[in-house]
């Protein structure tokens, strides 16, 4: 299962989405609003992305996951829109038979959507200043608006 | 033909818009496309080359041939997650 | 922070207590009873504990957790007594600002629980029979009392 | 002098009790009291050899002394997870 949403990610949710008696393992990843980036102050955050490509993506991953691990069911959504500091901006939930397979699908996940689903997350800096985050490009700081 | 290119993120925010259109060849390639929008984009000379292109949703090769209805994006280094 | 409970586990709650406004990432693990163990049928489960032993280790590896990677906080609760199928049996939760950190904490935390910790669990079989699992013996399956 | 060993699982169900006792030599070891265990109840001839056994709460050598106060148990192969 895999979902964008504006709404905040209820984990519970995601949880059950893929707790089943097949299941011995389960392994959730969040990844949540980080106030401090060495120095920098995070405020909030905002995340965009290309909607139908993003889905598209992020299918193709969980069916990878699929052939690669022997899971029994995989849930993955990521958050959109305006983030407060603590709220979780992905939830990844992965079940297995035994956890070696929940662990690894789930870490992959995670590495394989930062690298490749077309979602950009904008930090809004405590001085006031915002900047999208472009990995290997310089940032390009701005007045936030 | 004229291709119509989605922007996100940064570069929609250098570009000020979040399409832009640009005219290639017909039968031109994700590198014509690329030459084009460097050259009527000077804005986004420095984030392009750290960008792809996707079309119809997927990351598309230098060599790929465009035509009139493709969906076109240019993606530059996500930072979802 | 670790817990034995005799409660079911509120993942929720795990999850809350671990999270943090400097960690970034939290893995959860989540051990469910699983009803198939190749071709039998778990009906339910019964864990016990040498309690004051296995407080002491589950403390030296939350200790040691923190000691070998940079992480933010860490729970560790795992139940006892009688489980029925698809409840959590433990739940690891690992927060970090770095999610790599998060996922070897958890994934090292319950690979040394599941070998160190003194928690014995019963498999009640379907058919009836019970047996305690103690790894690298042979099975002393007995009529459920 | 007299040890009390707390016993679990299998082992408690085979000797049909949580609490032995058995009795070893002044300054006897892990080793003696493994010996004990093994001549007195023969029912956990097969087990015992699978087992640990802790001393004040923590996993023992063969050649650790025991004393009259010693908390000592019996440790079959962990399953808890």
């Amino acid at each position: 299962m895999i979902r964008l949403t504006e709404k905040p990610i209820d984990s519970q949710q995601v949880l059950a989405q893929v707790q089943s008696h097949r299941a011995g393992a389960v392994v959730l990843f969040l990844g949540t609003t980080r106030e401090f980036t060495g120095d920098r102050q995070t405020s909030s955050l905002d995340y965009e992305c290309y909607p139908e490509m993003a889905e598209q993506k992020l299918l193709e991953l969980e069916n990878e996951a699929r052939t690669r691990w022997e899971i029994v069911d995989c849930a993955i959504v990521h958050r959109l829109g305006h983030l407060e500091l603590g709220e979780a901006s992905v939830a990844i939930a992965v079940s297995s038979a035994h956890r070696q397979n929940a662990f690894e699908a789930g870490q992959w996940l995670i590495d394989t959507m930062k690298a490749v689903v077309p979602i950009w997350k904008r930090e809004n800096w405590s001085d006031g200043t915002a900047e999208w985050v472009h990995p290997g490009t310089e940032p390009s700081t701005s007045k936030t608006t | 033909m004229i291709i119509a290119v989605k922007l996100f993120a940064a570069v929609k925010q250098l570009a000020g818009r979040e399409i832009v259109e640009v005219d290639i060849p017909d039968g031109g390639t994700v590198h014509d496309l690329r030459a084009a929008l460097t050259q009527s984009f000077p804005d986004l000379g420095k984030i392009l080359p750290h960008t792809h292109i996707a079309v119809d949703q997927q990351y598309a090769a230098a060599d790929q041939t465009l035509h009139a209805d493709s969906e076109v994006a240019c993606i530059p280094p996500v930072s979802g997650g």
